[in-house]
């Protein structure tokens, strides 16, 4: 008996121990800063939230929180930076996370490690930790004018959202603008509260959630609107007030 | 070996051995059907109401029909296994019959649905012409119907083929006793296949009846 | 008489009953087939010596290690031990003359041959590049290789293994000799048993899930991709839910065998030996339980992963058991190092480094850096190729002359034990090293930094592919040269030694009676 | 075997048709949540009755009704612990936290 309790006892003390540290890497940290990421065969797509995009590459200030999200345009990859101990698989349809803070200064190997075709042992590159005022510099440089949503209207305006959504249209669709966190009343009766899954849901599956008092004629984007294009909408829909006319102004605070 | 010389300490020895086998068979069974289960939960799970507009669609009341004629194959089949162990051969190949002929009758009626909603382009993939409320649900919906239904309609035939083939061969017997174990183990495998399908009729036909 | 004498037709070995002559066309099949999966696997680490990818491309790359992972867990391992010695020896452990289902039994062998086809049809038409583990949605929306005709191949061997389980459960449960109480049955019969519990409630579930994505795949329609509605982790929830117990479908039969040979060369009563029945059945039964633990990073819940990691540790428990269960047998024995008792010992000391560091995996912030890198590929190695093949060798030796009977060259057979032993640590060590480092599995490139370890991989690799040749050399010789056998060559315990080496086709000319507990060893006598 | 009267049969099969018009009816009415969970008892009821009855579990050895149970217990722990994930991944954090 003793045989098996001593290992079981040994063996309980290990998995609390990973346990913990498994959790804390999944807990979003308050405050943290975001970053975007987007793997498709066979690379990896970069967004920073003030619309700083790179490939293969991902830049990071050392010693600050950074939360970052992904997502895939195809199939599992798996987001991997060995030097950091983490992984997390890019799942599609879905946003995975991971909650790293970068401790030293200096470039390290990205991987991809789910198998995902032919070039999997070639998706990869290098994710480089800078000093907090030189990665400041850095993400000021080719940011457009109004970060990550000013992408985010242009492609709204790329896949004619605004036909229908812009409050001059002519096609009875509700206003976008300050619908995140809104409670939106549906024709079923239910209400949901409009947050990111929603409004994920309402692009590709418009279906799904129909707004009362509008009929269902929104198309379905599944297939047209990439991962990238669905962050930058949302980072859009996220940030344009009740007052802003819809496709002519977008605000100035990242998402 | 002439079997029906054994004596019954043998004939139970072999009795429990040959069911055994077919119970441990049927637990595969059991586990080939749950992940269709899991899938089936899984898709309902996800959006209910659409689940439940989708089940209107199917036709209550043949799936209704159709399953008092399995239930009915039950009965016939318990009592051609009764038959079989008492040496009645006429009343055992009667039964046989009956029951193949019922399990006959299911699958036509089946075949009507299924005829019916390819007419009404409920068959997923491309003829799938549904575009109401809900369409990718409704059309997983159909997907787990066809499959489900569908896996269970091999299991039917390969029973009504079997049951068949007994049949025959238990009117050329002199003795049926000597087929009393394939006969019980086809029996248990028949009533495996009614209670799938037990399973399988109130989570297609009786989703959403009421208005 | 024996059952090699019983006719020498073709007909009469391709469509023979006897559970003994199966067994032995199980052995020939398979063992094509580790070779396939050998080359495949000499393929890998030719292409693998230097950090460019130059001697394949990646697809070829792609499908070679498919190839080599479909070919070895289903083709080789899963079948190896239980359709081989199993069915040779179970019947002979419990003194019965024929399996429960004799006709089933040979269906079971036409039926591995069948989906042994489709793998072949598949290689040849230009393979398959989905990794052993057919993840969706790349097996079903984006791969363009044969990912259907594999999936039909993987699906009608699994019914071949459904048939084995089912015969031995049956034959286990019915068909004992008088007096052969449950605790009294070999280890080997305890490990076949448990074992075909977990063949007959795993595998169906393989079988529905992949006909699940072939139906993916052909039609556009299904469960699995996000685009229909579907969920690509509930394929991985099913895939593994059937994988991991299969990897105790692996390991449960060599375990039986090292008790089975450590006992007889140790010339000792196994350890606890009641403890090791309960041991092989809970590692059978809490084998259900922990599948998520290759899902740590997938996506799924994280406390869905916390309760599969404490699980993980439940499952090691037993398995601890067993280890020290050997270790006891073994102390103060009077051991001798015969050929097969140093494939059971390199056996328990390799699965005892493959178990620990599986547990290493099982601790969730650990896994997170090392899945899918070469740790894992290590891990399973060890315990698969350093423990189950190692033991399955040892069983081949042991009951060689049982089966044949002929004695197989000793020198000889100490030798191959020992090159492949070492070739084995030089080519899987260093994959630890380099997973702990972060090199990625499935990757035909790598960072020139790996080289040097890889190079000592693929130098292990050479010498175990030598260790492999040499068993299918002296064996082939011995058949025809060997030295006849006696009944009881090591003075073993056991029904199968009572009888003639080789056995008569009904296995026992008059009906043995058991009249007490297994493994009367004596540390006294001595082996012969 | 020795086999059961037939009149068990018959009284049996009495039983399963008035389940089955029984879960039809009741189908019909509005029960809420009640309705699946309903249609749900009284299908494992008529299964039972059939293992029971038709396949002979009642008067068969435990060797066989181990067996049969075993399935669904397998298929409880594939549902449970699948299901475990499933039932918390929505109380896992959101990937994004509003800003
Ligand atoms: C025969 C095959 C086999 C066996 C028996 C095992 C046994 C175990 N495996 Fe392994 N495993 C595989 C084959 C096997 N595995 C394969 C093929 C994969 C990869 C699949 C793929 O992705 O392609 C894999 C992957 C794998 C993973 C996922 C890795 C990843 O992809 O991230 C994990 C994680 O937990 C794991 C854990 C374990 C554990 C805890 C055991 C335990 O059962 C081990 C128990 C044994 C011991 C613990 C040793 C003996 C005990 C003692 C000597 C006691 C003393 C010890 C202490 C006091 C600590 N395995
Ligand atoms: C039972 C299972 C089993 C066995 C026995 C083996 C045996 C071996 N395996 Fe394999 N392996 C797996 C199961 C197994 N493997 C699985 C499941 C995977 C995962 C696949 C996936 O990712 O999908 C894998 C993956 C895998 C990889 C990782 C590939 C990658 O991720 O990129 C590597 C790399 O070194 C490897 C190497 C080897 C080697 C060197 C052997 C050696 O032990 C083999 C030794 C045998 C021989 C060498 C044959 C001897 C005969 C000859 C040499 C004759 C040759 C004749 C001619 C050339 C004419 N295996
Ligand atoms: C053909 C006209 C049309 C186009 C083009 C269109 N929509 Fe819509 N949209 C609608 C209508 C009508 C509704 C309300 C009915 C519904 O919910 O389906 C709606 C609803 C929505 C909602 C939910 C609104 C709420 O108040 O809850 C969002 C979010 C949305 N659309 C975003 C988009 C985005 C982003 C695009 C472009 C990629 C787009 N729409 C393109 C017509 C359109
Ligand atoms: Cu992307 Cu591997
Ligand atoms: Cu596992």
């Amino acid at each position: 008996i003793a045989w098996s309790t001593i290992p079981l006892a040994i063996f309980v003390g290990i998995f609390v121990w990973g346990a913990r540290v498994y959790a804390t890497l999944y807990q979003p940290a308050d405050g943290a800063m975001k970053v975007f990421v987007v793997g498709k065969q066979w690379m990896w797509r970069v967004e920073h939230a003030n619309g700083r995009r790179e490939i293969d590459e991902l830049h990071l200030p050392v010693d600050e929180p950074v939360r970052i999200v992904i997502a895939t345009e195809d199939v599992i990859h798996s987001f991997y930076i060995p030097a950091f101990r983490v992984k997390q698989d890019a799942v599609p349809g879905r946003y995975t996370a991971l909650t790293v803070t970068p401790t030293r200064v200096g470039t390290y190997e990205l991987h991809c490690s789910e198998y995902c075709g032919t070039d999997h042992a070639r998706m990869g590159g290098h994710v480089i930790v800078m000093p907090k005022d030189e990665f400041a510099q850095w993400l000021d440089q080719g940011a457009p004018e109004g970060g990550m949503a000013a992408h985010g209207k242009e492609t709204f305006e790329r896949l004619g959202c605004s036909g229908c959504h812009d409050p001059r249209a002519t096609v009875h669709a509700p206003d976008l603008a300050g619908l995140y966190g809104r409670v939106v009343h549906l024709q079923d009766g239910r209400s949901v509260t409009a947050d990111e899954a929603y409004i994920r849901d309402a692009i590709l599956l418009p279906r799904k959630d129909v707004v009362a008092g509008y009929e269902p004629i929104m198309p379905s984007y599944q297939g047209q609107a990439t991962e990238g294009d669905l962050l930058e909408l949302i980072a859009y829909l996220k940030v344009v007030a009740p007052g802003d006319a819809m496709g002519q102004r977008t605000g100035t605070q990242s998402p | 070996m002439s079997e029906h010389t054994l004596g019954p300490a043998e004939r139970a020895w072999r009795s429990e051995t040959v069911s055994l086998g077919m119970w441990v068979f049927l637990l595969t069974e059991v586990m080939f059907f749950g992940v269709l289960f899991l899938a089936y939960f899984h898709v309902r799970h996800a959006d209910p109401e659409g689940f439940g507009i989708a089940s209107r669609h199917v036709h209550e009341w043949l799936g209704t029909f159709n399953t008092a004629i399995l239930l009915t194959s039950s009965l016939s089949m318990a009592l051609a296994v009764q038959a079989a162990s008492g040496d009645d051969r006429k009343r055992l190949v009667r039964l046989l019959a009956v029951t193949g002929l019922l399990g006959a009758a299911f699958m036509g009626v089946k075949a009507t649905e299924y005829f019916l909603e390819w007419k009404d382009g409920l068959v997923p993939g491309p003829g799938f012409r549904y575009s109401g409320a809900h369409r990718r649900t409704v059309e997983e919906f159909f997907f787990l119907y066809f499959v489900m239904t569908g896996v269970h309609a091999i299991h039917l035939t390969v029973g009504i083929g079997a049951v068949a083939w007994n049949a025959l061969v238990a009117r050329r017997e002199r003795h049926v006793t000597r087929r009393e174990d394939a006969i019980e183990a086809l029996g248990l495998y028949w009533h495996f296949v009614d209670v799938a399908w037990v399973f399988l009729y109130p989570f297609f036909y009786l989703v959403l009846l009421y208005k | 008489m024996s059952y090699l004498t019983e006719g020498f037709s073709l007909r009469s070995w391709l469509f023979t009953k006897d559970h003994k002559r199966i067994g032995i066309l199980y052995a020939i099949a398979i063992t094509g087939f580790f070779f396939l999966g050998g080359i495949a696997a000499t393929l890998i680490r030719m292409e693998l010596a230097t950090p460019a990818g130059d001697l394949v491309g990646a697809d070829t790359y792609n499908k070679l290690f498919t190839l080599h992972g479909v070919v070895m867990v289903w083709f080789f391992l899963i079948p190896s031990i239980p359709s081989t010695l199993g069915n040779f020896l179970v019947p002979l452990m419990i003194g019965a003359r024929e399996v429960a289902f004799p006709r089933l039994n040979i269906l079971s062998w036409w039926i591995y041959v069948l989906g042994g086809i489709f793998v072949v049809l598949t290689l040849v038409l230009g393979g398959v590049d989905t990794g052993w583990t057919f993840y969706t949605p790349y097996s079903t929306m984006f791969s363009n290789s044969y990912v259907v005709m594999a999936a039909a191949g993987v699906f009608v061997v699994g019914f071949s293994s459904i048939l084995t389980g089912l015969n031995f459960i049956v034959t286990i449960h019915r068909m004992r000799a008088p007096g052969m109480t449950w605790f009294r049955m070999p280890l080997f019969v305890w490990s076949q048993y448990a074992t075909s519990l977990i063949l007959v409630l795993a595998t169906p579930v393989l079988a529905m899930t992949l006909t699940l994505m072939a139906v993916e795949r052909l039609w556009h329609i299904g469960i699995f991709d996000p685009a229909l509605g579907g969920d690509p982790l509930l394929f991985q929830h099913l895939f593994w839910f059937y994988s991991h117990p299969a990897v105790y479908i692996m390991v449960l039969p060599a375990m039986g065998v090292a008790s089975e040979i450590i006992t007889c060369f140790a010339r000792k009563r196994v350890f606890g030996y009641k403890f090791m029945a309960y041991a092989i059945l809970g590692i059978a039964g809490f084998g259900f339980l922990v599948w998520g633990h290759h899902m740590f990073v997938s996506g799924q819940s994280i406390y869905a992963g916390m309760v599969f990691s404490l699980l993980s540790y439940m499952v090691a428990v037993p398995s601890a058991i067993k280890v020290f269960n050997w270790t006891a047998t073994l102390y103060k024995g009077s051991i001798e190092f015969s050929a097969p008792m140093l494939y059971a010992l390199g056996f328990v000391g390799l699965f005892t480094v493959g178990g620990l560091t599986g547990l290493f995996l099982a601790a969730l912030a650990v896994d997170v850096h090392l899945t899918d890198t070469y740790f894992v590929v290590a891990h399973f190695h060890y315990i698969m190729v350093g423990g189950t093949v190692m033991a399955y060798l040892g069983g081949l030796h042991f009951w060689w002359p049982k089966v044949t009977g002929r004695m197989y060259p000793e020198t000889f057979a100490r030798v191959a034990a020992v090159v492949m032993f070492f070739g084995f640590n030089l080519t899987f060590f260093p994959q630890y090293i380099l997973g702990y480092l972060g090199m990625p599995r499935r990757y035909h490139e790598y960072s020139p930094d790996f080289q040097l370890l890889n190079v000592l991989s693929s130098a292990g690799a050479s010498i175990l592919a030598v260790g492999y040749l040499l068993p299918l050399v002296y064996f082939t010789w011995s058949i025809f040269r060997g030295r006849r056998a006696p009944p009881n060559p090591w003075h073993a315990k056991g029904l199968e030694w009572a009888t003639t080496s080789p056995p008569p086709k009904d296995n026992f000319d008059t009906m043995p009676e058991v009249p007490t507990v297994p493994y009367e060893y004596d540390p006294r006598e001595v082996a012969a | 075997m020795t086999q059961p009267a037939a009149r068990a049969y018959w009284i049996t099969w009495v039983m399963l048709l008035a389940l089955l018009v029984l879960t039809f009816a009741l189908a019909h009415v509005r029960l809420g949540n009640l309705n699946a969970a309903v249609s749900l008892a009284i299908g494992a009821m008529k299964a039972l009755l059939v293992a029971l009855v038709f396949m002979k579990l009642r008067r068969a050895s435990t060797l066989l009704a181990v067996f049969a149970v075993a399935g669904l217990l397998a298929l409880a722990i594939l549902f449970g612990l699948s299901g475990a994930d499933y039932a918390t991944r929505a109380t896992t954090p959101a990937p994004w936290t509003s800003p």
